[in-house]
């Protein structure tokens, strides 16, 4: 049975993503920049992984497999941080409090390590969500 | 009192705007009358009988009647919208904007609601046996003057933002609520019976906020001077009284400065 | 000769700085130098003369493969659709001018659609707080010419906005801060230790979500009463030393972002820092600033707020007067409601940037997306429209973040053949016209040669 | 061009003295002519008022921070906006109407002109883009000068020919219209949280005076020789006790001559009065000193001004008046915006609501009316409202109508709480003057057209000038004794024609017109310095480029350009 930890994830962006994201968000550089997940290393220590491990996050609303790293700008424990877009968006929870706003940031997630399982590809994240998935790349 | 029953035949796709369900829309009209009043699904135009099987007249005034929604309107917005008098019964679950914007009469809404519930409400009874989501009681984005007068009570949870900016009236939530009470409030009552998880009374001017459960994060703004007993909504308790929101201006009346009371469930 | 274009704006984030160089083949095909740009800027410029582009509109087929139909087929099809739902949601506008925004505004209104833009998901908060408490602000240049001390709040321009903090408020040397960095005293107020955190004279590690209960700390330390030991993670004597050196500054400028507008309270995170900047308007002089993301992200706010009295989340619906209201008008809501029933994306992502779930409710229906490249809005659109690169293929009015206007110009010709979303928008208007034969209303487009409205009978 | 003929009207025309007297009005290819052909279209007007298009010389309708009103008060659109009809846009909002409920209600009241009183240069594309969103009414705005960097260190050293060509260059790289000063220095000093509130308060930094501003602005206005003067809001708006230093303000024109080819007589034009005729020393003793301001007007021949009328209405103020919004938000705590912008101007922007229930909101209502019913040149006193800041402008009806008729301001006062208190703090009740249809002419139509130099184009029904012809049902026969069916009469023309065109029959618009944008070119002699100064500041001060901040042509699709020559 996989480890897992509970925390609370903030989703937002980073430079890394934006230059990605004007290359194209079908780009390697685009999936390299936005499948993963910032943790402290004390957080990628309790969940018994090596950092650049995989790891499936799950919310309230969905889950996704992202590579957990230690973050560049330092998260406190219990936080985490996966850059905006395709993968962070499998997790964030629609709801807004109604102000139209979903929860990007502060919502709470379990983290468990899936060394085993494959990050999908920006396109198939998304146009498998909507039945338009026919394979490839 | 005379009763117009208004049975769902038929949901509609998108969620349907009944400016139409109130006691001053229906009064002085006839069963047919009633069916040919207008509702709007997007820019589309129906006929609030395309929707309801509607059954009796309706009183010569709004004081003279009664509405009864008899099944789930809960994609159905708007009911009780601008209501001067008379009664609205749900029973099932209505949408957004129930009773906003009304002055006077009773609303009783079996299951639950959804968000705006007595949104710039000035008068009048609303009861909601259910849920409620967000911004009960609350006013329309950037106006002053919430609500203003009346008596709203949620007999289950609610979300965030109650009695945003309120200004006058009572507002009751047996359950629990979310975050942001009495946000800019300037007068008014807002009693949650259950847990907040916090920022109870930012920003807020004056008014008095009850918590007969617990307050998870309290703010700073807030400061306890001392410990009562008080009736709330018919039964006693021991309460700690706190003012504030110390951070936000307040008037002055008599050479006194005016503060918001937040009395919270004495340990 | 190569050509050199300069004081070009660049279409990336809201910062939205018009002094790029950029380096123009002979034959204006191709850009071959872009200067002063950051990493983003640079990206953008370059990616648009890339082999690649889509040049024509794409329809889904039965077998859900996308083939390619003229742009009249295109329009024809947009037309139908906005005319037959009952509910259109139009929403984007992220990356396009303020000439296409009025002119879509002609097509919401016919179509009875509700108008919405990126605020919606971003700053729409913002706009919440401004209705409730006002917006004390200035200009960009007030704050590289005055500003002493700079507060970032759940913002990180170093990531967001990498020129800001170059351009406009930390490094610049201003008319009265000569000194530059040396003049300013930099506050971060951030759960993360970011990268503008490490440039920042002060950081206070506030714990995620109570930035609230943070600025109800600072404004009750500002009017003199007593705070608690701590405050949602972050120790008296910080709060203290930022309350301090506010009071001792001759111009605060706060800058905020989405950690703010995205996390639990969302707009009262942003009124209660607004409250802040008018209480040390009693004392010295501040101002306040939203980090808005895209360059011309203010522009529907401004294009909409003149037509409409709304900076976003409209629904006209009703024909005779529009409603807003946040919470029911505004996209997500509206998806995860089902309460619209087709979906125009125009300039933005919402394949990527919505939450998987609202994405999932709106391809129910017909979905359009209209956009200059391949995202995922594009690829899972029944028809995707393809438009010249505002910024660089097209130019026009923006709005930066500081709500000043800012006339970008072009620097290429879009692809043979590839249309402005202004012209786009307004085929699509005056075909919606043909097929409910209406006379269209007061419409003066050079590139349509129009009639007036309604004339004297 | 259709033309048209109409017949037998009681026509109102004060810059050739008709005074009501029955006659037509012919208009071909959008002018007024001597007489119309057989095939003209005839309009009876025979009972009917009849003028030309109205003219009004201040109004904040179109920019930053008319806009910055309407994004902040969406409490103001809700149930306040009109149904639209087929075949229109929507018109949403009340004080702070949209572009396009803005352009369709000037025309239903017969206005062809409105001048955007406050243009901050740096947004000047904003307020253009605005302007072309506009429908049917002609329209220029003011660019602000009393705080502006370069003006400041050019009038500090004294420099009128180098201020000159800064703001010719200004007004053609804005498109704008002529001089507007609005609190001279206080706005800069804003910029630390300061105020200048008399005319000799430093600006900081700067250490040059309002006194001084206002007083090289006039001359660098005349140099220029500028179809419109400088067009002033005084410094210490709002306060008690601010009838002096409005008095001393006027004072710096005396001796000064209008030089130009328009027809201009004047060299100040004092804006919304109203708000600068305050007596007393506190809120205590608040009270009017409308006489003590007019009569020092009435016996000048070189000022203009208008009212800013206030109008008992829930509005939204809105000036370039930084330091006045954050006071006045101190004063109600409503919602606060603020802009202030880098090296010209600054805005503010607070809801307010003139309740008759309140004595000093009285006294101001009161104070608005004074100031026209005591002047003695209706040729000088215009109607305004500063819209929307006393109120919006849709109440000009009810403006007309309170000066026209002493039953209805009786009525008025009646209804104040504070009546006696309003009473006493003010000449209203004892004021028996009511102005006629020939002075209401004067005062929105010869008189504002003339001050803006416009008197070639408005203000009158003489052959040449444009077909702006507006009919009121308003029998100056038999003036109805119901004052709100005079008022109504005024809310919704019979009939106005724009530029020869029909656009509003029986209140409802009826065409979108052909709307222009009119600005001044200002020929200076070529000036290196100022050019230089231009190109430095912008590469050191400004966050904008110098290339992308003048106005591009487009942006003001129909220009009705006015040529100046300066000479050397």
């Amino acid at each position: 049975m996989n480890n897992s930890i509970q925390l609370n994830l903030i989703t937002q962006r980073a430079i890394e993503e934006g230059v990605a994201m004007e290359k194209g968000k079908t780009t390697p550089e685009y999936f390299e920049a936005c499948s993963i997940i910032e943790m402290n290393p004390e957080d990628i220590k309790q969940l018994g992984i090596y950092r650049n491990t995989n790891v499936r996050v799950t919310s309230e609303c969905g889950s996704v497999v992202v590579k957990a790293v230690v973050a560049g700008q330092y998260c406190p424990p219990g936080l985490a941080h996966i850059r905006q877009g395709v993968w962070a968006n499998q997790v964030v929870p629609p709801r807004t409090q109604s102000t139209g706003v979903p929860q990007y940031s502060g919502f709470p997630v379990t983290v468990e390590a899936a060394p085993g399982d494959r990050i999908k590809s920006a396109l198939e994240c998304v146009q498998g969500a909507c039945g338009l998935w026919n394979g490839g790349t | 009192m005379p009763i117009v029953k208004l049975t769902p035949i038929a949901q509609p796709e998108l969620c349907l705007d009944c400016y139409a369900i109130s006691p001053d829309a229906l009064a002085g009209l006839t069963e047919s009358g009633i069916a040919d009043l207008e509702v709007w699904e997007g820019k589309v135009r129906w006929r609030l009988g395309d929707f309801f099987e509607v059954s009796g007249d309706a009183g010569r005034t709004p004081d003279e009647t009664h509405v009864v929604v008899d099944g789930d309107a809960s994609r159905m917005k708007y009911i009780g919208y601008k209501m001067t008098g008379g009664m609205i019964t749900v029973n099932g679950s209505a949408d957004m904007y129930l009773g906003g914007w009304m002055k006077g009469g009773k609303i009783h809404v079996t299951g639950d609601v959804d968000s705006f519930c007595g949104i710039q409400m000035e008068g009048g009874e609303i009861m909601v046996d259910g849920r409620a989501q967000n911004h009960v009681g609350c006013a329309y984005r950037g106006d002053w003057r919430g609500m203003r007068g009346g008596t709203l009570r949620i007999r289950g949870d609610a979300g965030n933002d109650i009695g945003t900016f309120i200004n006058g009236g009572t507002i009751i939530v047996e359950g629990n609520a979310f975050i942001h009470v009495s946000t800019h409030g300037e007068g008014g009552t807002v009693i949650i019976k259950g847990d907040v998880q916090g920022r109870v009374g930012g920003q807020m001017v004056k008014g008095d906020i009850f918590v007969l459960g617990a307050i998870q994060h309290m703010l700073p703004g807030f400061k306890k001077v001392d410990t009562i007993e008080k009736e709330v909504d018919g039964q006693p308790y021991r309460l700690d009284h706190y003012v504030g929101d110390l951070g936000e201006r307040h008037p002055s009346s008599r050479g006194q400065q005016v503060l918001g009371n937040l009395y919270v469930r004495a340990a | 000769m190569p050509v050199t274009h300069t004081q070009v704006g660049c279409p990336y984030c809201g910062a939205s700085c018009d002094d790029l160089e950029v380096v123009v083949s002979d034959d204006g095909k191709e850009i071959l130098e872009v200067r002063n740009a950051c990493a983003i800027g640079n990206e953008i410029f370059h990616h648009a003369t890339k082999p690649g582009r889509v040049t024509r509109p794409r329809l889904r087929q039965e077998d859900g493969t996308h083939k390619e139909i003229s742009y009249d087929e295109a329009v024809d099809y947009a037309a139908k659709v906005m005319i037959e739902a009952k509910k259109p949601l139009i929403y984007g506008f992220g990356s396009t001018n303020c000439e296409a925004m009025a002119a879509i505004g002609r097509v919401a209104e016919k179509g009875g659609a509700v108008l919405d833009n990126c605020a919606s998901i971003c700053h729409g908060p913002s706009f919440l707080a401004i209705f409730d408490n006002g917006y004390p602000s200035c200009t960009l240049g007030e704050v590289k010419n005055r500003a002493d001390v700079v507060l970032f709040w759940g913002c990180n321009p170093m990531h967001a906005h990498p020129r800001h903090a170059s351009r406009y408020s930390v490094f610049p040397r201003g008319f009265f801060t000569r000194r530059g960095h040396k003049n300013r005293f930099v506050i971060c107020i951030d759960p993360r230790e970011t990268d503008t955190a490490k440039i920042s004279n002060l950081h206070l590690m506030v714990n995620q979500g109570h930035d609230y209960d943070l600025f109800n700390a600072f404004r009750t330390a500002l009017r003199g009463h007593e705070i608690p030991e701590e405050v949602a993670g972050v120790p008296r004597e910080q709060i203290l030393e930022g309350v301090d050196a506010m009071k001792k500054a001759r111009f605060i400028s706060i800058f905020y972002g989405m950690g703010l507008c995205h996390t639990d309270g969302r707009n009262h995170n942003v009124d209660i820092a607004i409250s802040l900047t008018r209480d040390l308007n009693a004392i010295t002089k501040a101002t306040i600033m939203a980090m808005r993301g895209h360059y011309n992200i203010a522009g529907p706010g401004q294009v909409w707020s003149w037509s409409y009295g709304f900076p976003y989340c409209i629904d006209l619906s009703k024909g005779s007067v529009a409603h807003m209201n946040p919470g029911d008008t505004s996209s997500i809501d509206l998806a995860m409601r089902n309460d619209c029933d087709a979906f125009f994306n125009i300039g933005t992502d919402a394949g990527a940037h919505f939450p998987i779930e609202a994405v999932k409710k709106l391809r129910k229906h017909p979905w359009i997306t209209i956009d200059p490249n391949i995202c995922m809005a594009s690829e899972i659109a029944d028809l995707h429209i393809p438009v010249a690169v505002v910024g660089v293929e097209e130019g026009g009015v923006v709005y930066r973040m500081d709500n000043v206007p800012i006339q970008f110009k072009k620097v290429i010709e879009p692809p043979e053949g590839v249309i402005s979303d202004e012209e786009l928008f307004n085929r699509i208007y005056m075909r919606m016209c043909e097929l409910t034969e209406t006379e269209p209303v007061w419409i003066h487009h050079p590139a349509l040669d129009v009639a007036k409205a309604v004339t004297e009978e | 061009m259709a033309e048209l003929l109409i017949k037998n009207g009681s026509v109102f025309d004060p810059t050739r003295s008709i005074n009501g007297d029955v006659m037509d009005v012919a208009i071909r290819d959008g002018r007024i002519v001597e007489s119309a052909g057989p095939n003209a279209k005839v309009i009876d007007a025979s009972g009917k008022t009849v003028m030309s298009g109205g003219v009004d010389i201040h109004a904040h309708v179109a920019g930053p921070k008319v806009n910055a009103g309407r994004t902040m008060r969406p409490e103001d659109k809700l149930f306040k906006s009109q149904a639209a009809a087929g075949g229109y846009r929507m018109e949403m909002g009340f004080s702070i109407p949209s572009t396009f409920r803005t352009g369709y209600d000037y025309a239903r009241m017969g206005y062809a002109f409105v001048m955007e009183a406050a243009m901050p240069p740096l947004h000047s594309p904003h307020v253009h883009e605005e302007i072309h969103d506009t429908p049917i009414v002609d329209e220029a705005a003011l660019p602000v000068f009393g705080n502006n960097w370069f003006v400041l260190e050019y009038l500090k050293r004294g420099e009128i020919e180098n201020a000159a060509a800064y703001i010719a260059w200004l007004l053609k790289a804005s498109k704008g219209y002529g001089i507007k000063v609005v609190n001279p220095g206080g706005t800069e000093a804003w910029g630390w949280g300061l105020n200048c509130l008399t005319l000799d308060d430093a600006v900081p930094y700067f250490q040059i005076t309002p006194k001084e501003i206002v007083s090289g602005l006039i001359e660098t206005n005349e140099a220029l020789g500028l179809p419109h003067s400088v067009h002033i809001h005084q410094n210490d708006l709002g306060n008690p006790g601010n009838y002096r230093t409005t008095i001393d303000t006027l004072r710096l024109a005396e001796g000064v001559t209008a030089k130009n080819r328009f027809g201009r007589e004047q060299v100040i034009h004092s804006t919304h009065l109203q708000f600068h005729a305050y007596g007393g020393d506190g809120w205590g003793n608040f009270e009017s000193k409308a006489r003590e301001v007019v009569d020092y007007v009435n016996g000048q021949k070189n000022v203009t001004f208008d009212l800013g009328a206030v109008t008992l209405d829930e509005t939204t103020t809105m000036t370039a008046d930084g330091p006045f919004e954050h006071h006045l938000n101190g004063l109600n705590h409503l919602k606060w915006t603020n802009v202030d912008v880098e090296l010209e101007t600054a805005a503010g922007v607070v809801p307010y609501v003139y309740s008759p229930s309140i004595r000093v909101c009285g006294i101001q209502w009161a104070i608005g009316l004074e100031l026209a019913l005591l002047c003695k040149d209706m040729d000088r006193c215009f109607i305004s409202t500063d819209h929307p800041n006393a109120g919006p402008f849709t109440r000009y009806p009810r403006i007309y109508t309170w000066l026209m008729s002493r039953k209805f301001r009786d009525e008025t006062i009646g209804s104040f709480k504070y009546s006696d208190k309003v009473v006493a703090a003010t000449e209203i009740a004892g004021l028996d003057r009511e102005i006629s249809l020939y002075e209401i002419a004067q005062m929105t139509r010869s008189g504002p057209a003339k001050a803006l130099g416009l008197k070639d184009l408005y203000g009158g029904l003489s052959p040449g000038q444009d077909g702006n012809v507006v009919i009121y049902d308003i029998d100056p026969a038999n003036l109805p004794s119901d004052p709100s069916k005079l008022e109504a009469a005024f809310q919704r023309a019979a009939w106005f024609i724009k530029t020869g065109e029909v656009v509003v029959k029986d209140g409802e618009i009826m065409n979108h017109g052909n709307k222009r944008t009119l600005w001044v070119r200002a020929n200076v002699p070529e000036n290196p310095q100022v050019k230089r100064d231009i190109h430095d500041k912008f590469i050191k001060d400004y966050t904008v480029g110098l290339q992308n901040y003048e106005v591009r042509d487009y942006l003001a699709p129909n220009p009705y350009v006015i040529e100046v020559e300066m000479e050397a």
